[in-house]
């Protein structure tokens, strides 16, 4: 039997991955699948927990964050593809109109 | 204790009028004007019923209302008034109509809006006053603030960015120390017993000598702002020659008396050895503030900025009531606080009037208006020796009662402090010289038109109170009586001057 | 002195509140101009009527009884305590007599005087609330309320000098009126504080007139003499004295019965009254006295000086009058608090007189008031004329008149305390009366009249609605004075024995009555002797007085000049203050404390640029930023 | 599970993730993105969360990557990244690189420090349908009918976001 801590650990290589796709990529879709990585990557936590608690409400917690996920990327892109037809660009670093 | 509930209805009527206004179409702004006013209309009434049913032969706090809001932290919402706040309260409720009848004609743009600010305005004014909880009271204090700011900063003048921004960051600077000290006095407080924010039971708060006196400082600095004390009064001018006239006169009016009454009801009472220990300080800052805001108002080339230091002039004398710490000069100070709201927010409407005629308030654009406008001018002609404290009328009542007052406490104060009665003659008859005295110099002065029916509406409740106050101030002076003198005992040390005084007094020679 | 029978009564209240129901009328009605020339002067008359019906109850009352109405209680605060209320004893009885009295003749005139003025109901207005403010003062049991008369007369005469506003020499010097009697004021304010804590006494802090009277024993040495200096000052402002006299000579802008009623008749004695009503505390400070006594002889003589030069013929009046006013105040100096009361009631007669019948000549004059464009005005107004000679020799002290017996008495009053010096001043001063009196005289009313032609033409004697108040004022500067003749004659001072019971029987020394004679010869050969110079220098030998003019060209051009008080005044106080104000404002204010607001404001913008560079719109920049917070708090966690 | 299968499973994952986050094209990307998620629904199987392993591929293989590699195309990416790394960015990026290899093991270092007990077998029908229904709709129904309306907001928004403006 793998010990929790293990998961957990794997989860954590994960979601410091899935950061640093955030913080390097200039495609925002890129940048967008890499926080789905870090999404993915606490829900193995949540699971593991679960599995450690021998309970069911971490996998429920799952069930909530994969909804908000897929309204997430459902809203994300929608604003990628509004941006696109005003600045035919998805580098991050030219959509930055919200600097004063 | 929670029988009834008009206070929350005197405090809560004006915000349901501004939702309401907001609530007007766009296009009809009459109809925001009149709800408006039928709003503070009814606030008034109410708060009148408030008097009637007042009780004058006892110092606690009457109509209390009291109710947990967030009980993990003790915050509780508490009101309750006494004689120092219910007058203070009834000049709020009893200037705010005037303002918006006023602001009929002055406001043309973004009409509702202003009216939405003003109301919310009114019920952050009576919520301070009104507050008996600490954390409520610094809610209410904030949210005076916010439409103050934006009714300097949208119906202002040329410079009204600067200066609202001047006077939010003034205030608000301020009263942060304020709220670091009221959380540090609730937790001492605390120790040992239930959380609370009731000022009632904080009054009894032991505090070293140096914690009272940090925390006197945050308290005062917060109010002294507010009154203004001399040298934190430059925000007053700017901010009273950029804002509209309902905006002055309610700053002047009422904002202005947030300090010193809350110096009286908290800063002083929570805090009594530090009080003793920074009066000659406060007593030498408000001789300064008299003399220096009667000689800086003389030079004013602008009416407004002229009443504005007239302002810091008239404030001293009411901190110079205050800190004489015995029940004469506290009852003048208090009386006085009315008397500056009712006369220099007449003065600002005055202003008002003129500016509104000719879009200037330079004083050299005037001169001999006496005989395009000699009701306008009568009108003046009262206001100006209300303001100036010519017996008979308010002012002297308060100004009398003061140096009366304070004359025990500090004479060589009160001797520097009369100074002001000259300066402040000297400033305003020179103004009204200049203004309605002498030839017509302007052309374009000669064709004004002179009073209109809703400005002598506006006016004639104020003249007539500037009168009734001058002959016969006892139901005011008897209302307050009890609570003034149950303040002065706390903030009074068994061997203080009051009470020497009162020993003398009542001594045997 | 106090004590005495207390008769309350609830009709006093209606002598000051019938000027200020006439007020209010004025107000109401103010667009019809017959109304109001009957009710303000209506009002006036009936004042006089109730007042002259409470002194005949007081005279019929034992010696020293009073009047009392309490109104209403007015200012109560904690131990402090003033009542609205109102005494008539034989001190406010003989002051309210004179104002409603004298009043009321002033109004008569004056609806004759202003009768063309467009502005003639505001003019009334104002007289109303005068008689309002004045009657408050006179009748006021208590200090606070007789304070409210104080500045209410002081805001009277400040709007009637600035009646006709439209001038602007005029609204200067309104203004100028009330702020130095303000200064006054403030004089007066500051002694009745020192004075209410000093007589406090069994938990009642209170300015009544009787409370005081009753505990002014409880004053030490030194507060009296604080108490009673500070008085004296407003005394001084009210009464223009020196240093404070300046106002008095602008206030001549005013409409000539003002001068007459305000500036003469009534309210520039009101510092007299406050004195004569407050001499106990002034009893109990010698050296108090004293000054008073210095103060009102230096201003007689002054003012005097002064007089001999002018030309305006209400300036003349005007110095006379603050002459006339020294006097007074010499008499209160030396403990003649009665006398001084006499020769209030005495000028106001035969001042009021001869401004009326100054303004008599104006009016008849088209407004000219300048004496070297009158002249033998003897055949075109001879009623003027006679009366004018009838206040001439009242003022004077010609043997007889009411102006002889009063200043008679002040004299020997100031020699029977052994005020030597003093008395010689005020002899000198009453020859020098007699000349600039006659000088006047015979200026206006003698020889050819020096007017430009189309003036000369319309000279003429005005209408009997003023020259009635004119006969009867002669009148009584003929008989007024008899009421106080000196010990031994007929009846003797019958007036100084009425006020007895009020301000004490003065002491006139073992002189007796053959030095009061003595020093009655010498002070009439001085007027005499004034009088016939006057004579000589512009009946006789007109060309007489320019060539001393000439002569003595310094002390004349200082006269002229009235010492340049008012330029000192301008230089050492006036100029100053403004410059001082303007720094403060500038410097103090824009520049120190603003400037360090702004400082503050500077900084923490210059601190928000250097800053945003850091905030440069890249989320993934911040994103890192997020990330090494977290990553130390994480090490925190693992550290710990 | 033996250690041998999760250290194989986890490399696969660690690899796969890594390739999301460096491959230059946008579509390989979001292919090695459903692979990390494949390989992840494999781990839930392992700690008994069959359904939730189920819905993994379901939804996020199935739906939410399909989404992704849609708006690609619709978009039409191409590999721009070698433009974009031009612009001296390279400070940055390794400081990132830094940064996420520390946050990687302080976190691990923490989780590895916990002495977790071994878990007690799981009541029968862990992770089943049953259960996770049971708990969605009983014990967290209106957590559950809230995400109803997210979603629901997140439609709107779609379309509003998405639609073409007439102009």
């Amino acid at each position: 039997m793998v010990p929790t801590s293990w998961y957990l650990a794997l989860s954590a290589v994960l979601f410091a991955i899935g950061a640093v796709g955030v913080l390097v990529r200039r495609n925002i879709i890129v940048v967008f699948m890499a926080i789905e990585l870090m999404l993915n990557a606490v829900n193995l936590t949540f699971v593991a927990f679960a599995r450690q608690l021998g309970t069911i409400d971490g996998q429920v917690i799952v069930f909530f964050v994969m909804t908000v996920a897929a309204a997430e990327a459902a809203v994300g892109l929608a604003i990628i593809i509004a941006a696109f037809r005003n600045r035919p660009t998805v580098n991050a670093d030219e959509l930055a109109v919200l600097r004063w | 204790m929670t029988g009834n509930v008009l206070l929350s209805l005197i405090v809560w009527t004006p915000l349901v009028g501004a939702l309401l206004v907001l609530l007007v179409p766009r296009d009809q702004p009459d109809g925001a004007r009149r709800a408006a006013f039928a709003f503070s209309s009814l606030t008034f009434v109410l708060s009148l019923a408030l008097w009637a049913g007042f009780r004058a032969d006892t110092a606690d706090f009457q109509w209390i209302e009291q109710g947990a809001w967030v009980p993990s932290f003790g915050i509780q919402y508490i009101l309750g008034v006494d004689g120092v706040s219910l007058f203070l309260v009834l000049l709020t409720t009893f200037l705010t109509p005037l303002v918006i009848l006023f602001s009929f004609g002055d406001i043309t743009t973004r009409v509702k809006e202003y009216f939405f600010f003003l109301l919310m305005l009114e019920t952050g004014m009576l919520g301070a006053f009104l507050a008996l909880d600490l954390f409520l009271f610094y809610v209410f204090w904030e949210l005076m603030l916010i439409p103050m700011y934006f009714i300097i900063g949208v119906w202002g003048g040329a410079r009204r960015i600067y200066a609202s921004l001047k006077f939010l960051i003034y205030t608000l600077a301020a009263s942060l120390l304020m709220l670091v000290a009221i959380l540090y006095l609730v937790s001492v407080h605390a120790h040992g017993a239930a959380v609370t924010f009731d000022v009632r039971e904080l009054y009894g708060t032991v505090l070293s000598p140096t914690e009272q006196l940090w925390l006197f400082t945050a308290f005062a600095l917060a109010f002294a702002v507010k009154v203004p004390m001399f040298p934190l009064h430059t925000w007053l001018p700017d901010a009273h020659v950029e804002a509209p006239t309902g905006g002055s006169v309610i700053l002047a009016g009422v904002l202005l008396k947030m300090g010193t009454y809350g110096f009286l009801r908290f800063a002083m009472p929570l805090f009594p050895d530090a009080t003793r220990a920074a009066t000659p300080l406060i007593l030498a800052l408000a001789v300064v503030g008299i003399l220096y805001g009667a000689a800086v108002a003389m030079v004013q080339p602008d009416l407004k900025k002229l009443v504005a230091y007239s302002s810091v002039s008239h404030l001293g004398f009411v901190m110079l009531g205050l800190f004489a710490v015995n029940t004469i000069g506290v009852e003048g100070a208090i009386y006085q606080m009315l008397n500056h709201g009712l006369s220099t927010g007449a003065l600002f409407l005055l202003v008002g009037v003129i500016y509104g005629r000719r879009h200037t308030r330079a004083i050299a654009d005037f001169g001999g208006l006496w005989k395009p406008l000699p009701r306008y001018a009568a009108v003046f002609l009262v206001v100006m020796l209300s303001s100036i404290g010519l017996p008979g009328l308010n002012g002297f009542i308060g100004e009398f009662l003061i140096l009366l007052g304070s004359f025990a406490a500090n004479r060589a104060a009160t001797v520097f402090a009369s100074g002001g009665l000259v300066l402040g003659a000297v400033y305003m008859l020179w103004m009204f010289q200049r203004v309605i005295f002498g030839p017509l110099r302007h052309e374009e002065n000669a064709h004004l038109q002179d009073l209109t029916g809703r400005e002598i509406a506006v006016l004639a409740p104020v003249v007539a109170m500037i009168v009734v106050m001058g002959v016969y101030p006892r139901p005011f002076l008897r209302a307050m009586e009890p609570s003034v003198k149950a303040l002065v005992a706390r903030i009074e040390a068994h061997d203080g001057p009051a009470t020497r005084i009162a020993a003398r007094v009542n001594g045997q020679r | 002195m106090h004590g005495g029978e207390i008769i309350p009564t609830s009709t006093l209240w209606l002598i000051p509140a019938l000027p200020l129901a006439g007020l209010l009328l004025a107000i109401v009605f103010g667009d019809r101009k017959r109304l109001v020339t009957i009710v303000a002067p209506g009002v006036v008359g009936i004042a006089f009527a109730v007042a002259l019906a409470s002194v005949v109850t007081l005279l019929r009352a034992p010696a020293g009884a009073r009047l009392v109405d309490d109104v209403y209680p007015w200012i109560v605060a904690g131990p402090f305590r003033a009542d609205v209320a109102f005494r008539v004893d034989a001190l406010a009885a003989v002051m309210v007599l004179i104002v409603t009295g004298v009043g009321f003749l002033i109004h008569v005139y004056s609806v004759g005087y202003m009768a063309h003025d467009e502005s003639l109901p505001r003019f009334f207005a104002y007289l109303n609330l005068f008689m309002f403010a004045m009657l408050l003062l006179v009748l006021a049991d208590n200090l606070v309320v007789l304070f409210v008369g104080w500045e209410g007369v002081g805001l009277c005469s400040y709007l009637l000098i600035g009646f006709w506003y439209e001038k602007d020499e005029n609204a200067a010097a309104g203004k100028k009126a009330f702020v130095v009697n303000r200064i006054g004021d403030l004089g007066f304010v500051l002694g009745l504080l020192l004075l209410a804590w000093s007589t406090a006494a069994n938990g009642a802090i209170s300015l009544d007139v009787a409370h005081v009277e009753e505990h002014v024993h409880l004053l030490a040495p030194q507060t009296a003499t604080a108490v009673a200096l500070l008085l004296l000052v407003g005394a001084a402002g009210k009464s223009a004295q020196l240093p404070l006299y300046v106002w008095l000579p602008d206030a001549m802008a005013g409409p000539t019965p003002v001068s007459a009623l305000i500036h003469a008749a009534t309210m520039v004695t009101a510092g007299i009254y406050m004195i004569a009503r407050l001499h106990v505390v002034f009893l109990a400070s010698p050296f108090a006295l004293e000054v008073v006594a210095i103060v009102g002889a230096a201003t007689a003589l002054f003012a005097a000086t002064i007089a001999l030069v002018q030309t305006d013929i209400k300036k003349v009046l005007a110095y006379s009058t603050v002459s006339q006013l020294g006097f007074m105040v010499l008499a209160l100096g030396v403990g003649a608090f009665a006398t001084a009361i006499f020769h209030v009631m005495t000028h106001a007669f035969f001042k009021a007189l001869l401004f009326l019948g100054a303004g008599s000549v104006i009016h008849g004059m088209s407004g000219e008031q300048d004496v070297s464009q009158m002249g033998g005005l003897r055949e075109k107004m001879p009623i003027t004329w006679w009366t004018f000679l009838v206040g001439t020799l009242a003022i004077a002290g010609a043997p007889g008149f009411a102006g002889f017996f009063s200043k008679d008495e002040i004299l020997a009053h100031t020699w029977g305390t052994g005020h030597y010096a003093l008395w010689a001043v005020g002899a000198f001063t009453a020859g020098l009366t007699a000349f600039y009196m006659f000088r006047l005289l015979f200026l206006t009313f003698f020889g050819e009249l020096r007017a430009a032609p189309e003036i000369a033409h319309h000279v003429h004697e005005s209408p009997p609605v003023m020259t009635v108040p004119l006969v009867i004022l002669a009148a009584l500067s003929i008989v007024g004075g008899w009421v106080g003749l000196p010990e031994g004659w007929l009846w003797g001072p019958a007036f100084g024995r009425f006020l007895a019971p009020v301000t004490g029987h003065s002491a006139l020394g073992e002189h007796g009555a053959g030095v009061e004679t003595a020093l009655m010869l010498v002070a009439t050969l001085l007027a005499a002797g004034g009088a016939t110079l006057a004579y000589v220098f512009y009946v006789r030998m007109p060309g007489l007085p320019y060539l001393l003019a000439w002569r003595l060209k310094p002390v004349y051009e200082l006269l002229v000049g009235k010492y340049w008080i008012d330029e000192l005044y301008d230089a050492v106080v006036v100029r100053p203050y403004v410059a001082l104000s303007n720094l403060l404002w500038r410097i103090v204010d824009q520049m120190m404390i603003d400037g360090a607001v702004n400082g503050v404001a500077t900084t923490v913008l210059a601190n928000g640029q250097l800053w945003r560079y850091v905030q440069d719109g890249n989320v993934q920049h911040y994103a890192l930023v997020f990330l090494g917070g977290a990553i130390a708090l994480l090490s925190y966690y693992l550290v710990r | 599970m033996g250690s041998v299968t999760f250290f194989l499973l986890a490399t696969a994952l660690v690899v796969s993730a890594l390739t999301v986050v460096v491959h230059p094209n946008p579509v390989k990307s979001a292919m090695a993105l459903v692979a990390t998620l494949f390989l992840l629904a494999v781990e839930f199987v392992f700690l008994g969360a069959h359904m939730i392993a189920a819905l993994q591929v379901i939804v996020y293989a199935g739906a939410i990557m399909v989404l992704f590699l849609f708006v690609i195309m619709l978009l039409n990416l191409s590999d721009e990244e070698a433009e974009a790394r031009r612009r001296g960015r390279a400070l940055f990026r390794i400081g990132a690189w830094i940064g996420g290899g520390v946050l990687a093991a302080e976190l691990a270092a923490l989780f590895l420090r916990v002495p977790f007990p071994a878990p007690a077998a799981p009541p029968a029908g862990y992770g089943g349908a049953e259960s996770v229904a049971t708990a969605l709709f009983v014990d967290y129904a209106l957590p559950f009918e809230l995400t109803s309306i997210l979603l629901l907001i997140a439609v709107i928004g779609t379309v509003v976001l998405a639609q073409r403006r007439a102009s």
